[in-house]
């Protein structure tokens, strides 16, 4: 890891980056706009092209091959510099998946799809009423000749909306028992059968979505590894080092943001930024920042060292997300009264309205109510706190 | 001890919540939403005709109530239903028109009162975040009246209004407390323009622009310059009825979330029993009382001294802040995924609990009160 | 209860004080001092003497049949004085049980004699394996004749050192599951094979103590009510009334106490009562306060209009001890590197050593320390919790 | 990416891990708080023997060691085994001497490597709290050197020290970084005089009384007035040290308490079943692991320019002192009663680790300062 010139590479970065991006992008992040299907499609193509796009796969696939720091360097540029995250189901979930588990067509097939962007899968685990508990999953696929036929419905399905294909645990095995009897399907969503019923949020925002299945027809060779062998793959995910489960980038990018505007926000004639109280806050999860940060590297070295990380990213999910929401929290404060105003709407593209307050109040609100949902989904806090009472602390 | 609970206002209570729960709900305040006042005509006829609004104003102009109580009364209940329609602007725009106006200007209360028409107070500005004090808006004195100029910001139910009370600066500096005076302007005066939304929460307000609005001496809402101390006292009314609005919230978010946590099973049982919840269960339920009994003092203190009734004030809404937003952000997380989605009811309460904190002060602000009146004590 | 003139209540209470109150007590109890045993007796025989000894007995037995209004003003003008406390095992938790439960013989024998000092009780119901889960209660009394003959051990019994009486639980019932099988029995400490050893505690401090029981011959006569029923009547201390669950007075004189400190503590070149932070701090938890107050006092309202309270107490006593650590926290963190020495011995009595750092600093770790255990004994904050969760939500 | 962990420090904290394992049990604590010096002269020795007061200094004054990474991986075994031997201000006072000395002023660290002297440096005041350039007893320069009047207070291993490094003022206003000096002052020194005591987590202090001090021109270590920014520098060695023996008792206290919830019996079950205790637990094991970032952070900067170093610091202790805080009173009150008793080890941790907070800045302090090294940046 010590040939990498870290430097060198935290400069090209940011030469790329300056360049890449496109003002609309840019502006869209920094104001909290949403992302059309276009601006992914668009951003992802500029990353493709340049061969960033998938950081985490190796070289032989299309990846980076980066280190872990190279990663951090990269992720924490690329958020300071308002560029948009990639879309993770295809390229930090599906791709590992198939890289470990696929088989050769699969792998030859699916691979490519997902860096050129022909493929924009989603994930299919939750269910209405498994969330956290997978051995009350429903969906089931039976085998009817060479194709299975699936029926049930996921939700919480992020950016479904915008997907062709699917990823899901689905129960092949009605009579088994917990985590078994389940199989790991890759769906195309354009099959027959399968519908996408957006959900809305408290924050207004449809980024999730309910997905059926009424007799939806899968050839079997969708099928990852063995047949109810599911939560195997599935699981692999969780303890795999997943990329940027810390967000380190996110907070370190939201964290100056909120402190450019605590500057601006006047407080009895002074910048909010110097009122003792809020200044306190800022510093406190700046502090916690900077330590999570090595946290975040330590474990990294950790994997690089060739040991297993596992509850580490536990931590790192509880923690990051923590202090995200604190930096969310502290920024929906810093904005005062136009925390109040729907304003974000007056922003988006196609609308002619004028902006309501000063332009970085506007997604405050949404966002921090938005993201109460990083403690939720992806395993909740509460979830992780089990496997880490349970595997480390032996409780 | 009464702690306010007369056999009328517990009437007035059962009555309003009677009311609330046949005729409101909770897919009504998406619909609301898309509407350009955010709120329902019908509920607030129906307001009106039960003598809710009159409940906040006192005999002498035309309600029947008033008192500390009676407001804490009606807005707990107000927020336990999630209403959205603007109550809380009402309060206050008519607070300062009940305590300041002369007979022709307490003439527009009446149908205010009857529900005929909407009120507002422009008072906030650009800069001003949540410091009564902080009016930059002008009023230029001239031979028929004055001229206002200056901008108004986040003004409650200012899209809806059909009259707005505005302060403007006769004299002094930005931020001092002298010198503030009161105009009862129409929305249709020339030059004063409006650009009007949705709040997140529910119900409508604007941010409103002055561009030399000339208005005749008989606007002046008060004596000239000296309007702070009404100001004051009616924000004290205000936030005390926005403390017991976010009681009721409380209250219902955790109704809810317990009744979740029967219902919802995981692992082979409702997730209700798994420990860790029902302990932070118990934490919410001890802020929800702690929060009752924050509002208890600011409604008991309302008709008081000046210095006691606004420490309550600040410290009710400093610690309504406070175990809003954990009541909020817990009733949420405990939910999990289904308590974000806004076909639920516990979104509108978490969402309500947490803006509330941006209306009238924040917990830092009135904290920072708190200190302050403490050294003056 | 609204017949009684509050304020003159109060101005009759200041007065009491003011004249009662020696200055070797008062100053005690302003630097945290150690009481001893006789500081006690002097206390409780003043307070005997004026008949406030027993605030909250009927008039019938000795008490002073105040309400709950005169009881709380009662308690923060006592803490503003800096009167000792009360000893409670006897006038507070023996006093009541033998009110509801006692027979005639031994309300006649016992009641006066917590009045007059001659007894001293104190209270056996925690055992080594057995702290909040009296299920496993060990301590066994066989019934021999006319006598019980009891064998085991009592722990965290504050004061036994003193005592010369203990009420204590004890199994009579060997086959009983849970609560029952359990009887409520009173030892006279000075009977054959009773033996008190001293628990040190981290603050340095030598308040609780085992109390071993070998071979102790108790007469019949002194089980209170229904062999085997003594859990009820435990039970009943737990949902009936308790004088000053919620610590408002001694939450309220320390408050006042920190304010002061806060004001000769010098950060910067300006009292530590100006700093923003502490300032808020301390802001805070006056706040919480002033709404516990209000709490207690709609409890004791709901108590005389006939109500049962019960889960109020758990939440008193959650809250209540929360703000009293609280302001214990920040005592000690405003006495900045002064809370590191050991020097509330050097202020003790017959001790010539000269004090180190201001007077207020001596006890203020010591008391931090030792009040951990506010959120631990008398049922701890967990077992509140659950009773909350079972009684009120359902859960 | 190696955080320090050299092959060389993983012996050093082998072997003193080994070392206190065999030789520093639970109840030997409570015997060394009955002694003057409320430390082990036996301990003492091993440590010497073993190199480890060694291993805090540079081979240039005769020590093996002296980095931020030696530093952090000696205290945090210290901070494993809970000792309560002065390393600290032999640290502290010794780093200074090493730092300014002249040769005959360096020449007294040998018998403190070696374990035979006891030194300890007397900055702190009655009125300077953690503020380090508080310094207001004064050096009044003579004809043979200097006169020396004031008085320092909480001085560690002042009751024990042989030889005291003194700050006083020799120009300059009472909170004037410049303007400091140090002098070496042998704790006989006519009209040097201690109050001696124990402290409540271990070992000794003193209150020390200046009254008129005369010391020779030698006395003076490094330049005149200028030693803020050695002081400075030690500071930051010593906070950095007192950091990593936080971390090292936070993971004893978690280590003991993970322990005690799966033995303790309660409801038939271990309490460690329970699933509220769990979730805290996890939350102790969390602050466990941002506290030891926090350390690594410190130490890996204590060679780097100033304004990082002192922000890392700064962010160490600051951190520290809130999860220390949280730890210590979380493991007590999930042990229940036993937690407090002085018998039982939880009690020494958990003391220590509020205690630590005290001593070379608490939290709050800490905060201010990483803000204004913000400002600064």
């Amino acid at each position: 890891m010590s040939s990498v010139d870290y430097d060198a590479f935290r400069t090209e970065v940011k030469a790329f980056l300056a360049n890449a991006l496109s003002e609309n992008l840019k502006e869209k992040i920094r104001l909290g706009l949403p992302m059309t299907k276009a601006d992914h499609e668009e951003w992802h193509a500029i990353l493709n092209d340049k061969g960033w796009l998938a950081v985490n796969w190796p070289v032989e696939y299309g990846g980076t091959g980066w280190d872990g720091m190279q990663r951090q360097i990269y992720e924490i540029e690329a958020c300071l510099a308002n560029a948009p995250r990639v879309v993770p189901f295809g390229l930090a979930m599906m791709g590992p998946i198939l890289q470990k588990f696929g088989n050769d067509t699969q792998k030859a097939y699916f691979l490519p799809r997902i860096l050129n962007g022909e493929h924009w899968w989603c994930q299919g685990y939750s269910e209405p009423g498994a969330g956290s508990d997978l051995a009350s999953l429903k969906t089931k696929a039976v085998r009817d000749g060479d194709h299975y036929v699936v029926n049930g419905q996921k939700t919480w399905t992020t950016l479904a909306q915008h997907a062709n294909w699917i990823f899901c645990l689905v129960r092949t095995d009605p009579n088994a028992k917990k985590q078994e009897g389940i199989s790991f399907l890759l769906i195309d969503m354009t099959t027959p059968g399968v519908e996408v019923r957006p959900i809305e949020l408290l924050d207004g925002d449809c980024e999730v979505n309910e997905v059926w299945f009424d007799n939806v027809r899968v050839p079997v060779e969708n099928l990852i590894g063995e047949e109810n062998e599911g939560w195997t793959y599935a699981k692999y995910l969780l303890t795999h080092e997943r990329t940027n489960i810390a967000g380190v980038g996110f907070s370190n990018a939201n964290l100056i943001a909120l402190k450019a505007i605590a500057q601006k926000e006047q407080l009895n004639g002074q910048p909010l930024a110097d009122n003792p109280r809020f200044a306190a806050r800022m510093a406190e999860v700046e502090i916690d920042l900077m330590a999570m940060a090595t946290t975040n590297l330590r474990t990294i070295a950790k994997v690089a060292s060739g040991q297993a990380p596992g509850v580490e990213s536990s931590m790192l999910k509880i923690k990051g997300t923590e202090i995200r929401q604190e930096i969310d929290d502290l920024t929906r404060r810093a904005v005062g009264p136009y925390a109040v105003p729907k304003s974000l709407d007056a922003l988006a593209e196609g609308n002619n309205n004028e902006q309501i307050g000063p332009d970085y109040a506007a997604s405050a609100s949404v966002k921090y109510f938005n993201n109460r949902k990083l403690t939720i989904f992806g395993g909740s806090t509460e979830v992780q706190r089990s496997i880490i009472s349970k595997s480390v602390l032996g409780l | 001890m009464q702690f306010g609970d007369t056999e009328d206002r517990r009437m007035l209570s059962d009555m309003l919540r009677r009311f609330l729960a046949e005729n409101y709900a909770n897919d009504m305040r998406s619909k609301l939403a898309e509407t350009q006042s955010g709120f329902s005509a019908e509920i607030w006829a129906g307001l009106a005709e039960l003598g809710i609004i009159g409940a906040l104003f006192s005999e002498e102009v035309g309600g029947f109530g008033g008192a500390g109580f009676d407001i804490s009364t009606v807005f707990e209940e107000l927020g336990r239903a999630g209403t959205v329609e603007p109550l809380l602007d009402t309060l206050y725009a008519g607070g300062l028109i009940a305590d300041l106006g002369d007979e022709a200007q307490k003439e527009l209360l009446a149908p205010v009162i009857a529900g005929e028409k909407q009120i507002a107070f422009a008072h906030g500005e650009p800069g001003s975040r949540y410091d009564l004090s902080h009016v930059e808006t002008h009023a230029a004195q001239t031979a028929a009246g004055f001229t206002l100029t200056g901008a108004k910001s986040v003004v409650g139910n200012g899209a809806a209004a059909d009259t707005i009370v505005v302060s403007a600066r006769t004299s002094g500096e930005v931020r001092d407390a002298n010198g503030i005076s009161l105009f009862v302007v129409p929305v249709n005066a020339k030059g004063l323009s409006r650009k009007p939304y949705a709040k997140l929460d529910g119900g409508n307000a604007a941010e409103i622009a002055l561009d030399g609005v000339e208005v005749p001496s008989s606007a002046l809402l008060g004596p000239l310059g000296c309007a702070f101390d009404a100001i004051e006292f009616r924000a004290a009314s205000a936030i005390t009825a926005i403390c017991a609005e976010a009681l009721g919230a409380m209250e219902q978010a955790k109704d809810l979330t317990v009744e979740y946590l029967k219902t919802r099973q995981q692992f082979g049982r409702p997730i209700g029993k798994f420990q860790a919840l029902q302990h932070r269960m118990v934490e919410i339920l001890i802020d929800v009382e702690q929060a009752r009994s924050a509002v208890i003092n600011a409604a008991d203190h309302l008709e008081g001294d000046r210095l006691t009734r606004e420490r309550m004030v600040s410290a009710a809404k400093n610690l309504i802040g406070r175990t809003g937003r954990r009541i909020s952000e817990e009733c949420v997380q405990m939910h999990g995924g289904i308590g974000m989605t806004e076909e639920y009811a516990l979104s509108h309460f978490a969402r309500r609990l947490i803006l509330i904190d941006h209306v009238l002060g924040d917990a830092d602000h009135h904290l920072e009160r708190f200190i302050a009146l403490g050294k003056s004590a």
